[in-house]
């Protein structure tokens, strides 16, 4: 039983190199399958203001609802099925809640509610569930297709899990909720019901001058490159010398200097249909724009749901870091890179 | 390292890296009792050696890491260090208890492999 | 009944006068090992070697040490060793070399490397000897080179330990 | 996985610090902490266990953890500091104001009668001075049997260099024997800038020789159970539950039981649920 100082925990990143024109490429779904996205950042080299059709999708990210202290159960309302989960593309996910520590639940836009519970509350609902990956001795995955015969409203499963939440396990948290297209008029019968507010996704516009740039991105390891990523979002200089005392942080080799880059980044429950059809706009940007260039865009997901892509669990050990970066390019080639911590599955 | 290398057509590439980050960056902030001190980016880096030769010795002390940026006014700092010098960096920062004859803590706010993610903290949503 | 695992490490004490070794003793060792340990490796290292460190044995007319680690971590302190340069004695600092021979699981494997080793520095005196008196005594030292056990006979060469613990 | 806890925030009279340390606490992540009573008793003198101040007392309002939206939850602990045996009175009605019960024994004699036989929720372990004596498999285990959890304080290794090591090597001695079960770490803080956040806890228990998972455990399983079995000496196993009905009783403090049944060990269900 030694345990070495100088392990560092596991990460998990993959890379993916392929075009949009070729027939099975994946970018699509891999978009759709990260569902509770919480910050969209897209870099675009020598630009200065978003051309209008980009700017209107990135203002046009959906709103979500957060409802406070809804009762779980709430999410097996007859109506409430009916108008909105079985439509699809209800995304709801608990806020305030850490899925180390406490319970956490999301709602699939396929219909899926998952909740990560720990062994007590597990104990207490009396639901078939399964042990999580991470930390089979404390942790317990309840995950039901709410569009399946069982768990129809009336239904035997359906009953059971209504009469766990209801009364064994009486949850009730704060609740971001959206729905695809425009969010609104399926969900109001349930947020009539308790105290909610509407939130809009708050977008930040910056434009970047002299920035210190990889000359070939198509060519740069993926560590180095995401590396250099993270330093333009964090605001690091990257002009040090890589002898300097302080920093030897120094821009992936072969570098040009960019007159200006700007940035978007925009915060909130942010829906995959929204950051698809970003995509689509960056393309065509691309194609439109007649300087040799590139663009970046990098989608984390929320570090406290219990999935990650797909409905695969995700956890959090040090930082539940789950994230995707895209790297177009003009002739569609791109490079998409996923990312996540320690106690995640391989992304699809 | 692993590397698993699906290779279809030559178009599309999967690569799958385990553990492959070589560095790890952390998010700290120091909090001074005596709320006016201010450190600059020399003494901050200081410091932290400091606290990595009390714990770790010579061979702590000889750990490399970067202080990438730095903000005098809320001391809050961005490290890298390489992977295998994490849980020594980080713990050295834990046990550091005075500053100058000051009590002082280091609260770490945020850990990864990726630099990209430090930006992108879903705990930090605010929405009210 | 689990063991508390441990490490020996066989050490040479290298000093440039050989006399000065007879005023080694088990207590100047150790604290020099402590402070090396503590130099190289800090708070983490030395309280490492809080519990379950010790010198075993020390023999001041060969400078020969058997130093006791916790397995868990003989390679950190065994890492600090080489940084040791001289010995504290009672006010005298003797500048010296650690030099590790063996490192062994048991006392025992520990004792019968020695031996051999004695044995090979016996044999390498032999053609250094000046006259047939001290081959002879040479000769008969290499002879009774062996694992004290039945038959064991006390020699004049001093490498066997009195001690041998088996845990 | 439950939730954060630091049961050992050192009792203060200065009320200004003590709001300061749980306000720090919670705006760590901790989402209970336990206000801890040191107490050592004198020779001779028939010793006055101090009676702790009501939380409600202590604070107007409980601030809200960080991140979450619920209050930080306040218990009040007993640490009795034993250097012989009389100290500890199975019977004392003082205890029962007490949400935790803990002892810190000083002799290897009364660390085998605290793993062993007092009914107890935590043993401390030493971290100031060199351990007096070797932990020995048999009471350790005995311990972990009894639901009892062994508790290293970190807050001492912050404040001094000797400190350190011996906090750092009594830790990896109790957890080389007890192979990180049952083990829980937490602040013993003095003043807000000893505190530590739980992730920051996490990776300092690493140098104690815990496992990745053992290390998480020791900030909120393990914190949890022990509440758990602070709760069965309050209340007869956990089985019967008196509550007096004319007391205002408030969630933090419940009115001691009437009858002498809680003194009874913690019953076999207790056991699996703390060691599972």
């Amino acid at each position: 039983m030694s345990v070495d100082v100088a392990q560092a925990p596991p990460s998990l990143l993959v890379c993916e190199r392929s075009s949009f024109v070729e027939q099975n490429n994946r970018v699509g779904s891999h978009v759709e399958q990260l569902h509770f996205n919480y910050k969209v950042s897209l870099l675009l080299p020598e630009c200065s203001s978003a051309p209008s059709h980009l700017d209107s999708v990135l203002k046009g990210f959906s709103s979500f609802y957060l409802i406070r202290k809804l009762p779980i159960y709430e999410l097996l309302n007859k109506d409430f099925l009916e108008t909105a989960v079985y439509h699809g593309s209800v995304y709801g996910l608990s806020y305030k809640t850490r899925v180390d520590e406490d319970t956490c639940v999301a709602l699939m836009p396929n219909g899926r509610l998952c909740l990560s519970l720990d062994k007590y509350s597990f104990q207490l609902l009396g639901f078939e569930g399964t042990r999580s990956r991470f930390r089979p001795k404390d942790r317990h995955i309840v995950s039901v297709d709410l569009t399946n015969n069982s768990m129809a409203p009336g239904g035997r499963g359906y009953l059971r899990l209504l009469t766990g939440l209801m009364s064994r396990l009486p949850l009730s948290m704060d609740f971001l909720l959206s729905h695809h297209p425009g969010g609104g008029a399926s969900l109001q019968p349930l947020l009539s019901r308790y105290d909610w507010s509407e939130h809009r996704p708050e977008m930040i516009n910056q434009v970047l001058p002299h920035l210190s740039c990889p000359s070939d991105p198509k060519s740069c390891d993926a560590q180095s490159f995401l590396e250099w990523l993270g330093a333009v979002d964090a605001d690091i200089g990257s002009e040090n010398s890589s002898s300097s005392f302080l920093s030897s942080f120094v821009c992936p080799e072969l570098k040009t200097v960019l007159s200006r880059a700007l940035r978007v980044s925009i915060c909130g429950l942010l829906l995959p249909p929204d950051v698809h059809r970003l995509i689509q706009e960056v393309r065509r940007y691309l194609e439109q724009t007649r300087l040799e260039t590139w663009a970046s865009l990098t989608v984390h997901g929320f570090a406290d749901s219990p999935v990650s892509w797909r409905d695969n669990e995700h956890g959090h050990l040090r930082g539940g870091e789950n994230f995707y970066t895209l790297l177009m390019f003009q002739d569609h080639a791109y490079h998409l890179y996923l990312a996540t911590g320690a106690h995640d599955t391989c992304p699809p | 390292m692993n590397v698993d290398e699906k290779d279809g057509s030559g178009v599309y590439q999967r690569v799958v890296l385990k553990n492959s980050s070589p560095y790890h960056y952390l998010k700290v902030c120091l909090v001074l009792e005596d709320e006016l001190t201010r450190l600059s980016a020399v003494e901050l880096k200081h410091f932290i050696i400091t606290g990595l030769k009390n714990l770790y010795g010579e061979v702590g002390a000889a750990l490399s890491f970067d202080l990438l940026k730095y903000d005098e006014d809320t001391l809050t700092a961005l490290l890298r260090v390489y992977s295998r010098g994490l849980v020594k960096l980080w713990s050295s920062l834990t046990l550091l208890g005075s500053y100058q004859n000051q009590a002082c803590a280091f609260r770490v706010l945020q850990v990864s492999p990726f630099l990209l993610a430090l930006t992108g903290n879903s705990r930090e949503l605010h929405l009210d | 009944m689990v063991r508390v695992k441990s490490r020996y490490l066989l050490c040479e004490i290298t000093v440039s006068d050989r006399s000065q070794l007879l005023q080694l003793d088990d207590r100047a060792v150790a604290t020099a090992v402590r402070a090396a340990v503590a130099r190289t490796h800090g708070d983490y290292g030395a309280a490492q070697c809080v519990i379950g460190f010790s010198v075993k044995y020390l023999n001041a007319h060969t400078g020969i040490v058997f130093l006791r680690f916790p397995k868990r971590c003989y390679r950190l302190l065994w890492s600090a060793l080489p940084f040791i340069t001289c010995i504290e004695t009672r006010g005298h600092k003797i500048p010296c070399v650690l030099n590790c021979l063996h490192v062994g699981g048991t006392i025992r494997t520990c004792q019968k490397f020695l031996i051999k080793y004695n044995t090979q520095q016996l044999h390498q005196m032999l053609p250094k000897c000046k006259n047939d008196e001290e081959k002879q005594q040479v000769r008969k030292a290499i002879l009774t080179c062996s694992l004290p056990g039945s038959n064991r006979k006390e020699s004049e060469e001093d490498f066997e330990s009195e001690e041998d613990e088996e845990e | 996985m439950s939730v954060f806890m630091d049961l050992n925030l050192t009792f203060t009279e200065d009320k200004s610090v003590l709001q300061r340390m749980i306000e720090t606490a919670a705006q760590l992540g901790f989402s209970t902490v336990a206000i801890n009573y040191m107490f050592e008793p004198k020779a001779k003198k028939k010793p006055q266990i101090p009676a702790p101040t009501p939380i409600t007392e202590l604070m107007d309002q409980l601030p809200v953890v960080q991140g979450r939206s619920r209050p930080i939850r306040v218990l009040n602990r007993l640490t009795l500091v034993m250097s012989d045996s009389f100290h500890f009175r199975s019977t004392a009605p003082e205890y029962r104001c007490f949400d935790l019960l803990a002892v810190q024994p000083t002799t290897e004699k009364l660390f085998h009668a605290a793993c062993m036989v007092y009914d107890i929720d935590i043993i401390c372990v030493s971290v100031t001075e060199r351990l007096p004596f070797f932990f020995k498999r048999a009471p350790v285990n005995g311990a972990i049997d009894r639901g009892v959890v062994f508790e290293v304080s970190y807050s001492a290794a912050i404040r001094d260099s000797t400190m350190r090591r011996y906090t750092i090597a009594n830790a990896i001695s109790l957890i080389e024997c007890c192979k990180g079960k049952s083990v829980m770490v937490s602040s013993a803080a003095e003043k807000a800038l000893e505190l530590r956040g739980p992730y920051d806890v996490t990776n300092l228990s690493l140098l104690f020789g815990l496992s990745d998972k053992d290390c998480k455990e020791a900030v909120s399983s393990t914190c949890r159970s022990v509440l758990l079995h602070g709760e069965t000496r309050k209340t007869a196993s956990g089985i019967i539950y008196t509550v007096k009905s004319c007391s205002e009783a408030s969630d933090q403090q419940e009115a001691p039981p009437q009858s002498e049944t809680c003194e009874a060990p913690p019953s076999k269900k207790q056991k699996s649920s703390v060691t599972e």
